[in-house]
């Protein structure tokens, strides 16, 4: 009788030049490494195809548990099934996939938008202009921007004055904000998709001098080391917990695999971290 | 034996064209009779070419008319020039590199079968029907580009034979040919004058004219300077009637006796390729070796091999007695060695550059002050040496892509003039050139080998090696079969070593 | 250019079946794929295994079917940035007309062509007719496709195709994928019309030199406008092929495609400068990535060493391959 | 037979400054920069205030930096696809430096440049010297150098840059921001070397006719490589300027940057089939690509639209201007 193989973990990223996935790459090396699996990664750089075939790859390697951060939610819906029908598991993290996907592990991002704009508006006073640096088109993006209108609607006295992209990264977000504040005087805040862009926008406020504050999402090391400079414009971020979303997926993976019944959708909370919280605050 | 009174096949009535900052031609008047060859002279950029491409419909004349067989036509374009029974074999050549003969005849008009696909076999047929009756042999399955220059031309023949052409224009056609190829082009030029076919020739080579043509039309400066027919004329009356005086186109008096200060440039072994031959050869202060031979016979190649534009196999190269490393042209330019190349256009110019950053280009060093170049001192060397070679142009400021071909060579030439290289190789350095330019050419290059350089010619004119060189070099086959000097410099021994490769 | 070489060589004599497949350009390219894909049956389980040849040829065909038109327009002289736009805008396109009008792919697929063939048609005439360098119209091209995409989507991807349609993404017939079918067929033709129909000679010959083919009295504006419209249908085609594979229309997608089909062109030989290369290298190119892709996965190789081991292949190829070139 | 007697046309006439500005290639470019401007005046409340014309010079400045190496190789009949890579690589690279091994920008700086170099020598080296086509081997070392910035980084930004290095992207000096002054050092530099310099003269010449050049004596592989370097060089100087200005080391930056500075370029009146153009057009360039982006921006059009009208406006001004670059 051969030798049990060990256990093969793939997953499949949307990018991998963003702090966030990277600390989830670290920390399904480590998980993986505790339980003796051996792993696969792939960067997608936000091209379904790409990403595709790197599930196909993955699929002739023959890994058992397929972690799948999809690029774009429908557009991976092949390669679910695909893995599916190749025996795998699969489990979708920080975005959900359509197909039979056997779970998904993500944030509430609906509530992150919201925390931090109400956080926002309410640091401003509740009332003056917001600008909204939004990002790739993909549900938790769209939910985030969706929670954030929802609470910033509740303040008359708000007006969401300019949605530009900011791509999710600082150099693209740098330029934007510098138009925003230029074209809107007034601004009194901005709410960025994620703290890749918050930190560009930041760059653009200090920069400029104004007194404009800024809310986003991730909880990313800079961005909380940014937050603790006395008087810094940045406010508050609604951190995401990539590391527990990775372990909470292999676990639901391994049920999975010894015959469990998985819950469908594994939200993760999410929480509100503002400088004070800052202060102790890590991934 | 001139042609009968034929009927007229082509007649142009006032043709003038302008371009920016010259007017190229002004009331052209030409007519052609059917089975005529018409001598069409004139010195480097009287207009030659522009008026044959304003035949062909390449350019538009500002005015004037163009008759074929009496009606007048209007042509927008090559293509309507060809459908009015026109052929033209262009100066600069107008082949395309990676297809090969046949496809380069047949571009534009293949022949398809019913699925629309290329007939590559008809073709193919009546290509080696077309080079059957022109007596060459061609391999029709290499990219042209693979074919000697010569080769290419006869493809260009077989071009615009094959289009039926009744008036066929033949713009410099012998530049690239031997005297050899050229006869045989002369044995076609008959045939197809036989058949009724019109001609128009257009030479720098007189003697040629005189060979094979019927008529003569001569252009000075754009406009018309006189007919004549073949029979009632001689060289001397069309040389005076295109440059508009008397000259003297005699070559310099060689030195006597022949120069033979200390050795500049000694070549004891160079061998191109591994199993190739071996050949040696030595160059003088002072003097002019030529070297000799037919298209194809290594000439260029020897050349270009020893200064080190191109790899080889094996050499010993000696500069005033010491060994030096060439193993690329800068490393020939550092040592001395410069090279006028045979192709002006694709291997001497950058034709988008004005005349003046031509000239300068590889002695900016001379006029550099704090690193940068002056401008002032740039420009007036280069006028001066534009002057010297007789540039026609209207500045030094002007794109040499303007240029008449002959021009364009002498801007080249104004190049190394100006370079303080003792070692020039002037490769075919009259090609295209007109008899009064030619003139000063050779009394250039026997100014320079009186400054003591020392100059190494290589052409395929023979009258030009017999008149200008101190000692021949006679290539064949790739080899130095034979290097002659004194009397023995005479057309009869060079052809004699050049054709039968010395093993006489 | 001068068409005279003028050191010329002697004529090369024609040769067998070996003779001539060595004197070809695709026949380095045929080398390099052969001896990548040998390594990676060393260093991998699986590498040779029917499912994974069908895999590696799957995911080549999308950058292969748009390196088709892109070899038409490189071979004469030019280039087309615009593709990887409108693999997006077709893809979505035809997507929308599924979805949100119900037209049948019958339909919604050759309206999804048409656009691309539009593009193209637009680029060929800015390039052909307007004398405006390829790069920068297709470059200017390449914004205005993604942009169109992107607002006719509203940014968000449009699902929900219907099951034929996804056929032609995941479908199999006669054992072997869909895509890897149209990938083909599409080589047949383009092989056809471009070494058997005058069509082809006469995109060399403008490569070769435009001037003397424009003496030659061929049209050349006019088959320039139809080198472009060829890359914006083949573009077109990866796009619905790319649409159907991921079973809805986005319109982000393609970033970057035109570059990955540049590399296929020119790692099959054919000459950056125009005149010179062969169709059948371009599938070779498009392979010898797909392979190195697939191959570096199966191995496991980290994804940022990828993109050096990728550069480094791509250097080491050309290299190889570039005395072959002159 | 003299220099200009022949032909009763006299010389050229140097003419006046506007004569001779009118005959530079900058001309059209400059032009269209002035309409562009002139619309978004109009079109926007606050485009000509000294804040909002630095903000756009400010923008525009890593772009044109770019464009300076990218004019150079264009110019030789080459091109440079690695200098958005490069910028991620010089900048995460000095950061590196700065943040692990606490060297002084003094130091760190010089270090990211020289990286900029040395992937300049070796694209130059494979063109020059290799004679691989450019367009491949920088598409390969884009590649590479990213994968090495990922490498290095670990897919994180390097952040905690000393004051001192942010003042290279968001000081002023003389009530102008940093990046500007660099930028126009950098093309003072550039003008002098390419207008004035011998090494400008050849770079003309080798997109002129590279045979040619060649055959005269210029050490035309030599020329090549200092292009490439040059070009990896201000990449490098932009990837400086951008890690200063974000104040942070991105692995991830630069993406697609070859492409604007290409468009810079281009828009600015060089040809890209090389040997014709200036550097004062590509500044013109890419000022007119930062007034667009800050215009639109300003008006507050859709970031979809943006890309249709920026696509549309490229063209039209290359539509505009290709009569010049006869
Ligand atoms: N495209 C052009 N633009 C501007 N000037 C031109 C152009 N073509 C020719 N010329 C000018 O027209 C004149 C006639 O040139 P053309 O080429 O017809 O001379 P040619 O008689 O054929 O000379 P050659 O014997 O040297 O070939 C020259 O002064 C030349 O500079
Ligand atoms: N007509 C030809 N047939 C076959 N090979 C040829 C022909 N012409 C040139 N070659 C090839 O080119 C080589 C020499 O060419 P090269 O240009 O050096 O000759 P050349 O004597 O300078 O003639 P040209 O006057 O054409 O320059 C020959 O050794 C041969 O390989
Ligand atoms: O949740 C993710 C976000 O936090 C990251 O920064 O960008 C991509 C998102 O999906
Ligand atoms: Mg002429
Ligand atoms: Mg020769």
């Amino acid at each position: 009788q051969a030798p049990k193989q060990p256990l093969r973990i793939g997953m499949t990223f949307q990018e991998l030049n963003n702090p966030y996935f990277v600390t989830m790459k670290q920390a399904l090396e480590e998980a993986a490494a505790s339980i003796g699996a051996t792993v696969v990664t792939t960067d997608a750089r936000h091209d379904v195809a790409k990403q595709i075939g790197d599930v196909e790859d993955m699929i002739q390697k023959k890994v058992d548990i397929l972690l799948l951060n999809p690029t774009d939610s429908t557009g991976v819906q092949s390669a679910v099934r695909s893995a599916k029908k190749a025996g795998l598991v699969v489990v979708a993290v920080d975005a959900n996939a359509q197909g039979p996907v056997d779970s998904f592990v993500g944030s509430k991002n609906t509530d992150a938008g919201r925390l931090a704009c109400e956080y926002l508006a309410k640091s401003i006073g509740e009332k003056g202009d917001v600008a909204i640096l939004d990002g790739i088109p993909v549900v938790p993006i769209l939910e985030r921007v969706k929670g954030c209108r929802e609470a910033l609607a509740k303040y008359p006295g708000i007006k969401v004055v300019s949605t530009q992209n900011g791509k999710q990264e600082r150099a693209t977000a740098l330029t934007v904000t510098e138009n925003i504040l230029q074209a809107n005087k007034d601004l009194k805040g901005i709410f960025s998709v994620n703290d890749g862009g918050s930190m560009g926008a930041l760059a653009a406020i200090d920069a400029s001098g104004k007194d404009v504050k800024l809310a986003s999402v991730d909880g990313a090391p800079e961005a909380i080391k940014a937050m603790q400079k006395p008087g810094s414009k940045f406010i508050a971020t609604t951190a995401q917990y990539p590391r527990d979303q990775i372990r909470l997926a292999i676990g639901i993976a391994l049920a999975k695999k010894w015959g469990a019944n998985v819950p469908a959708a594994v939200p993760v909370d999410v929480k509100l971290i503002d400088a004070e919280g800052a202060k102790t605050f890590t991934w | 034996m001139t042609s009968a009174e034929g009927e007229e096949m082509l007649r142009l009535e006032g043709v003038s064209k302008r371009f920016p900052g010259v007017k190229a031609l002004s009331g052209i008047d030409l007519s052609i009779r059917k089975g005529e060859v018409h001598a069409l002279l004139g010195e480097n950029g009287a207009g030659k070419s522009t008026l044959m491409k304003i035949l062909g419909g390449i350019y538009q004349a500002d005015e004037g008319r163009i008759f074929i067989e009496g009606s007048e036509r209007k042509f927008a374009g090559y293509n309507d020039a060809i459908a009015a029974g026109i052929g033209i074999i262009f100066q600069e050549f107008s082949l395309i590199p990676h297809l090969n003969a046949v496809e380069n005849i047949f571009l534009g008009r293949y022949l398809t079968n019913r699925f629309g696909l290329m007939d590559k076999a008809a073709m193919k047929r009546s290509t080696e029907q077309i080079f059957d009756e022109l007596g060459v042999q061609i391999d029709l399955d290499v990219p042209i580009c693979r074919l000697s220059v010569a080769q290419q031309q006869f493809v260009e023949i077989g071009k615009a034979l094959s289009l039926k052409a009744r008036l066929l224009v033949l713009d410099e056609p012998t530049a690239t040919l031997t005297p050899n190829e050229a006869g045989h082009l002369f044995k076609i030029m008959r045939e197809l004058r036989a058949k009724g076919v019109a001609m128009i020739f257009i030479s720098h080579h007189l003697d040629e004219i005189f060979e094979v043509c019927d008529r003569i039309s001569v252009l000075r400066d754009g406009a018309n300077a006189g007919h004549a027919d073949v029979g009632a004329t001689d060289v001397d009356a069309l040389v005076e009637m295109m440059v508009g005086r008397r000259i003297e186109h005699n070559f310099p008096p060689k030195p006597q006796p022949a120069p033979r200060g200390r050795k500049v440039l000694e070549v004891p072994e160079i061998q191109l390729a591994k199993g190739g031959p071996v050949n040696s050869f030595t160059l003088h202060e002072g003097e002019i070796l030529g070297f000799a031979g037919l298209v194809g016979s290594g000439r260029t190649e020897l050349a270009l091999g020893m200064m080190g534009a191109d790899r080889v196999h094996r050499k010993t190269v000696l500069r005033n007695g010491k060994p030096v490393r060439l193993n690329d042209p800068t490393e020939a330019l550092a040592n001395g060695i410069g090279l006028l190349p045979e192709s002006r256009k694709v291997e001497g110019l950058i034709t988008d550059f004005t005349v003046r950053f031509n000239i300068s280009m590889n002695n900016l060093g001379k006029h550099k002050s704090a690193g940068l170049v002056s401008q002032k001192s740039e420009k007036q060397s280069a006028n001066e040496l534009a002057r010297r070679v007789g540039v026609k142009a209207p500045s030094i400021e002007t794109r040499v892509a303007t240029l008449s071909g002959g021009n364009q060579q002498k801007v080249v030439i104004a190049r190394w003039l100006g370079h303080a290289s003792e070692v020039l190789i002037f490769d075919e350095p009259t090609r295209g050139i007109d008899v009064g330019a030619k003139a000063e050419i050779y009394s250039l290059m026997r100014e320079l080998t009186r400054q003591g350089k020392a100059i190494v010619m290589i052409s395929s004119e023979l009258p030009e090696i017999v008149g200008m060189c101190d000692r021949v070099a006679v290539f064949s086959g790739g080899s130095i079969v034979a290097t002659l000097e004194g009397d023995s410099i005479n057309s009869g021994d060079i052809m004699r070593h050049a054709t039968t490769g010395g093993s006489q | 250019m001068n068409a005279t070489a003028s050191h010329p060589t002697p004529p090369v004599p024609s040769g067998g079946f070996f003779t001539q497949l060595r004197r070809s350009t695709a026949f380095l390219p045929l080398v390099g794929l052969v001896a990548i894909s040998v390594f990676m049956i060393v260093a991998t389980d699986n590498f040779l295994s029917w499912g994974n040849l069908q895999n590696i040829a799957l995911q080549s065909s999308i950058n292969a079917i748009i390196a088709v038109g892109m070899t038409a327009a490189i071979l004469t002289g030019g280039i087309d940035l615009s593709v990887g736009a409108v693999v997006a805008l077709s893809g979505t396109l035809a997507s929308g007309m599924m979805v949100q009008f119900g037209l049948p792919p019958m339909l919604a697929v050759p309206l999804g062509l048409a656009v691309g063939v539009v593009i193209g048609l637009f680029n060929g005439y800015c390039v052909a007719y307007l004398r405006m360098p390829p790069i920068i119209v297709t470059l200017a091209t390449m914004g205005i496709a993604r942009g169109i995409a992107l607002i006719y989507t509203g940014g968000y991807p449009i699902d929900g195709l219907p099951e034929s349609f996804a056929f032609l993404g995941g479908g199999v017939l006669a054992g072997i994928k869909v895509p890897i079918l149209i990938m083909l067929a599409t080589y047949l033709v383009a092989y056809v019309l471009l070494n058997m129909a005058p069509f082809g000679r006469y995109v060399y010959a403008i490569g070769g030199n435009e001037e003397a083919t424009r003496l030659s009295g061929v049209r050349v504006s006019r088959y320039k406008l139809l080198v472009y419209a060829l890359s914006g249908l083949t573009a077109a085609i990866a796009g619905i092929v790319q649409a159907a594979r991921v079973t809805s229309g986005q319109p982000g997608v393609g970033v970057g495609f035109e570059l990955d089909a540049i590399a296929a062109v020119v790692m099959g030989g054919t000459s950056i400068a125009g005149g010179r290369g062969a169709i059948v290298g371009t599938l070779v190119g498009a392979l010898l990535l797909g392979v190195l892709n697939n191959g570096l996965n199966m191995i496991g190789v980290s994804p940022y060493l990828q993109l050096i081991i990728k550069g480094g292949i791509v250097l080491l190829a050309i290299f190889i391959s570039r005395e072959a070139k002159r």
